[in-house]
């Protein structure tokens, strides 16, 4: 019995130091320079006499013994910052309020503002949703800017590599035709992805989830459609293009409708949205069509994401 | 329910210390998979179902995908460069 | 509050602007540089608006400032702007600033950048702008997060935007340390969203007065207030942080390193200032001793950084290494902790805004002239190749070393003034003094090298645009302006500041 | 302070983790444990506020519909909403970022062959070198 949890033991240990066998494939980072040998040449007699001055020999050792010793320290290094990062902020958790406690300063009129009056201010049934997409709206739209920036980002970075030669990446996926489980998979679980996904989306005002969740479901519809079926295929109804139009165009959308609403609620004007009955698909004003506009630009980015790493083009 | 997690929460830092100790990058994406997926269960015994499916579908899913397709062109070049080697 | 409506809406409408040009820029064609040339616009419509609302707050004599909700829920339960006389300074600044680097660096951009890679370019500037006024306006501390990490991969993008292998390395150096900066802030936030149950400024404040009297959560308190400073001043460079600086602003395009060095590190220099004057206040800064940490490392970046230009032989490498002491500059005055120093150093920020894009500028029009050389053997004589782009490196470098009648001088001065009543006037002063001379060595041979005649290998005359002349024109007006006339201008923003 | 860490025990195994995770992103050599590290530190902060959002004996922020229609509205029914709001935003820009740090792996890959920061330093010193040695070579050429 013992001898058997050391065998685990042992085999989940090589495993985690990565020792154990290997799949063909499988990356390796790049090994480190051996130690240089000594390829100092023994002196000859004359030479003999010459007294290595202190600095040569510091010299010497230094280029023999330099790397690991280096590499040590910096090992040292690493685990004493750790440590000291660990332990300050492990004094200061010591300080504070009481986990899962209900009188303490986070639960304060704010929350009680959100949870009391929340259904009927914003419409909404998921508390959540309530607050990120209409009280604290102005950091969402932020979120959505930041997901944008990086799309256009990687795009810059990545993008066009494909048609230019000057690039080493080759296309990683050949289009095969005998993948016939793959296929038949696919055309069983995609459809059954779109609609999760869209159901995530759509209700997200009503239950947990909402646009991004929702997204991120239906980017892996469309990554499963190019694995299936090649990146061509997907291109034929996705492409740069339509990628760029409609990130911008929802994401336009959400700006402009958010602006109305902000330049309403500042200058204290009516807005004309309506907040529908609390509990409907149709309620919660705006929310709805804001979690359409984060799902749409989501799915778009996340597959972009996956087909300029892979391939190196959209 | 305390045991669960308290398991869950130690799960939590031996991935993290694996990870940043083992020698193989697949091993440390892999092994950096499964902390999101114990993320997303603790998310759900924090009472917050929104990040629990956020996380799994983001965290476990897209994020590691991104290591892996990453890792993969990576590993690619270096099996080229070797043949460009041999021949 | 403020009467006038128009003047109500200005930080909102800016910050809306430069978003919604960010989005609608993909879709341009991208003949005839549309999309550069519509993000130039739309900067030049929000300088004009922030001009605006400067001359709004300040004309009725009064300081006004007033907050503008996020939706229909006002403060502590939405988000909210806020804007005074000193955020209408900034932004103006900050537009004028990112403007002129753009105009200036208009056709070495097209000779760096691909045209596929410019639409994607001034999308990068415009959400660069976006997030500096945001920075500059919020009210909200994860507000603020979030556009600084916008920030973060606007500045690292626009770094790689040139295309090499060099520019490669120094973003991705450059987005690691930002990104444990931005690590230690979200930590920050986290911290003093559990000890006081607020995002909002001034509800934090109040929470952190109403602590600070009981004497709870003492060591929580000082280790969040680290964590936020540390991490904002390694974005925004300070010396023993600024390693990764040199190498993005010294490869990156012209353009580039104009806005870095100019801008992204004064909205990082702006967000620890408001976070010390409206989250902590100047008392709770002062009883945990922040101030004597922030005075010393900013003294040790003054030196440190002009220490480091001193070694440098490219030019655009030691103007970066010049950024880091300028930085240092700044964070002397933040240390005194007082208003005086806080609006001396708003001064600077100012002052090193509008002066290191010009000296950016100049440096990339004579390494133009020197054959796209950048060590400073190599732009011998090019003075005389292109007359404006030396003037600006002349003037930049006057300004650099507190040389009455340039920008420079007035908020050395201004610094000066606001140590008279600090305990560490001996200090601020030495270091005020070493850090001019440090300055010296280095500008002056530039100067000299330039303006020294070139006989066996003359520079060869290339073509200098109209737009570069005229950018280089407003440059130096800026320059004499802020420094014949600051005074008007210092009592402005001590304004700003008691209504910050 | 013992007691304290067990009672807060949730905080501290985020904030050990916030220490490994930034701890792997300043110090690891190589970037794509770097990254790896990068959102370790983040999930544990994530983690961290989510904890303080928890309210012991309270159900998730949902609101639940009452036995004659109607909603339970009373604000000791439900955890705190705010820390999940800002995590929620926290995950997006946590991916946005990764994904831009893997692109630019890349790109550096493809220029040096290395993950290593460091490594490509070197390199790229070392090419530096052979380039400026070539120009110098060909200008002899050309005196000659």
């Amino acid at each position: 019995m013992n001898d058997e949890l050391k065998s685990i033991w042992l085999k989940f240990f090589n495993w985690v130091m990565g020792n154990g066998p290997r799949p063909e494939n499988e990356v390796l980072p790049p090994e480190p320079p051996p130690d240089l040998p000594f390829t100092q040449k023994p002196h000859d007699k004359f030479s003999r006499f010459h007294e290595a001055t202190l600095k040569e020999r510091y010299n010497q050792w230094l280029e023999i013994h330099g790397l690991h010793i280096f590499s040590i320290l910096y090992s040292a290094l690493s685990i004493l910052t750790c440590l000291v990062i660990v332990v300050l902020l492990l004094a200061t958790v010591a300080e504070l309020p009481p986990f899962g406690h209900e009188r303490n300063p986070a639960n304060n009129e704010v929350i009680r503002r959100y949870v009391e009056h929340g259904w009927h201010e914003t419409g909404a049934q998921n508390i959540v949703a309530g607050l990120i997409l209409d009280y604290r709206a102005f950091d969402t739209f932020g979120e959505s800017s930041v997901l944008f920036t990086a799309a256009v980002s990687v795009l810059m970075i990545l993008g066009n590599s494909r048609s230019s030669k000057k690039y080493k990446f080759k296309q990683l996926h050949v289009y095969r035709n005998d993948d016939t489980i793959l296929r038949g998979v696919a055309v069983m679980a995609i459809p059954v992805i779109l609609m999760m996904g869209c159901v995530v989306v759509i209700n997200g005002h009503l239950s947990a989830g909402g646009g991004f969740a929702g997204g991120a479901i239906l980017s892996t519809a469309l990554i499963l459609c190019a694995n299936a079926y090649g990146f061509e295929s997907v291109r034929r109804f996705f492409n740069e293009r339509i990628f760029i139009v409609s990130s911008s165009t929802a994401l336009m959308i959400y700006a402009l409708s958010k602006g109305y609403s902000f330049f309403t609620g500042a200058n204290q004007l009516h807005s004309i949205i309506p907040k529908g009955v609390v509990g409907n698909i149709l309620s919660a004003g705006l929310i709805l069509p804001l979690n359409i506009c984060v799902g749409l630009i989501v799915a778009g980015t996340l597959y972009g994401f996956y087909a300029l790493f892979s391939e190196g083009d959209i | 329910m305390a045991i669960i997690e308290w398991l869950l929460l130690l799960f939590l830092i031996v991935c993290a210390i694996s990870v940043s100790i083992t020698k193989s990058l697949l091993n440390s994406v892999i092994i950096f998979m499964s902390y999101s997926l114990v993320m997303a269960v603790i998310w759900v015994l924090l009472r917050s179902p929104d990040l629990a499916i956020t996380e799994a579908a983001v965290g476990a899913g897209v994020t590691s995908v991104l290591f892996f397709l990453a890792l993969r062109k990576v590993g690619q070049l270096e099996h080229k460069k070797d043949e460009e080697e041999k021949e | 509050m403020i009467d006038n409506m128009v003047a109500f809406n200005i930080p909102f409408v800016s910050i809306f602007m430069l978003m919604i040009a960010a989005i609608i820029t993909p879709l341009l064609p991208r003949k005839k540089r549309i999309p550069e040339k519509l993000s130039c616009l739309v900067i030049f419509i929000v300088a004009i608006l922030s001009a605006y609302l400067l001359y709004a707050l300040t004309s009725s004599g009064q300081d006004i400032s007033f907050n503008f909700p996020m939706g229909h829920f006002p403060a502590p339960w939405g988000n909210e702007l806020r804007a005074g006389p000193l955020e209408a300074v900034l932004s103006l600044v900050f537009c004028v600033a990112m403007l002129l680097s753009l105009t200036g660096n208009f056709s070495s951009t097209a000779e760096d950048i691909p045209a596929s890679r410019r639409q994607i370019f001034s999308v990068l500037v415009n959400l660069l702008t976006a997030s500096l006024l945001a920075l500059t306006y919020t009210n909200d501390l994860f507000t603020a997060y979030v556009f600084i990490e916008i920030n973060t991969i606007a500045a690292c993008a626009i770094v790689a935007v040139k295309e090499g292998p060099a520019t490669t390395r120094a973003a991705l150096r450059y987005l690691i340390m930002s990104l444990v900066g931005s690590g230690l802030v979200m930590i920050a936030i986290c911290l003093l969203y559990d000890l006081t149950g607020h995002l909002l400024m001034q509800n934090m404040h109040g929470a952190i007065q109403v602590l600070m009297i009981t004497r709870e959560y003492a060591m929580p308190l000082t280790v969040s207030l680290g964590l936020v400073t540390t991490g904002l001043a390694i974005k925004s460079a300070l010396y023993p942080f600024a390693a990764w600086l040199p190498d993005a602003h010294g490869t990156s395009t012209n353009a580039s390193s104009a806005i870095l060095s100019g801008l992204v590190l004064k909205g990082h220099v702006f967000t620890i200032i408001k976070i010390f004057y409206r989250v902590f206040g100047l008392e709770v800064i002062h009883a945990l001793r922040m101030d004597t940490v922030i005075f010393i490392l900013g003294v040790a970046a003054m030196i440190m950084g002009s220490v480091h230009a001193l070694k440098q032989n490219n030019i655009k490498r030691m103007i970066a290494w010049s950024s880091v002491a300028q930085i240092g500059y700044i964070f002397l005055g933040v240390g005194l902790n007082t208003v005086a120093g806080i609006a001396a150093a708003c001064l600077h920020i100012i002052v090193h805004a509008c002066v290191k894009p010009m000296l950016f500028t100049a440096a990339g029009g004579l390494s133009n002239a020197a054959g796209h050389k950048k060590e400073l053997h190599a732009l011998m004589g090019t003075f005389y190749v292109n007359r404006w782009a030396g003037m600006g490196l002349i003037a930049g470098a006057c300004s650099m070393m507190g040389i009455p009648a340039f920008a420079g001088f007035a908020s050395k001065l201004s610094l000066t003034l606001a140590s008279f009543d600090n305990k560490f006037i001996v200090w601020a002063l030495a270091a005020l003094a070493t850090s001019s001379v440090l300055n010296a060595l280095y500008y002056v041979p530039a100067v000299i090298v330039i303006l020294t005649h070139n006989k066996n290998n003359p520079p060869k005359p290339a073509p200098v645009t109209k737009l570069y002349k005229f950018s280089m024109f407003v440059f130096l007006m800026i320059n004499f302006y802020l420094g014949l006339f600051c005074v008007p201008l210092l009592r402005l923003i001590t304004r700003g500041v008691n209504v910050l | 302070m013992l007691e304290n860490l067990l009672l807060n025990h949730y905080e501290a195994a985020a904030v050990i983790l916030s220490g490994i995770g930034l701890t792997n992103l300043l110090l690891q050599r190589n970037l794509i444990k770097k990254i790896i590290g990068l959102n370790i530190m983040d999930t544990a902060v994530y983690l961290f506020l989510a904890a303080k959002g928890y309210v012991a004996g309270r159900a998730a922020p949902i609101l639940i519909e009452k036995a004659g229609g109607g909603w339970l509205t009373s604000s000791s029914i439900y955890v705190n909403p705010v820390p999940a709001g800002l995590v929620l935003t926290g995950i997006v820009v946590s991916v946005s970022v990764t994904a831009f740090s893997l692109a630019l792996t890349l790109r550096l890959y493809e220029h040096y062959g290395t993950l290593n920061i460091d490594e490509a330093l070197l390199k790229m010193t070392q090419e530096q070198e052979e380039l400026e040695a070539k120009i110098e070579d060909a200008e002899e050429e050309v005196l000659a």
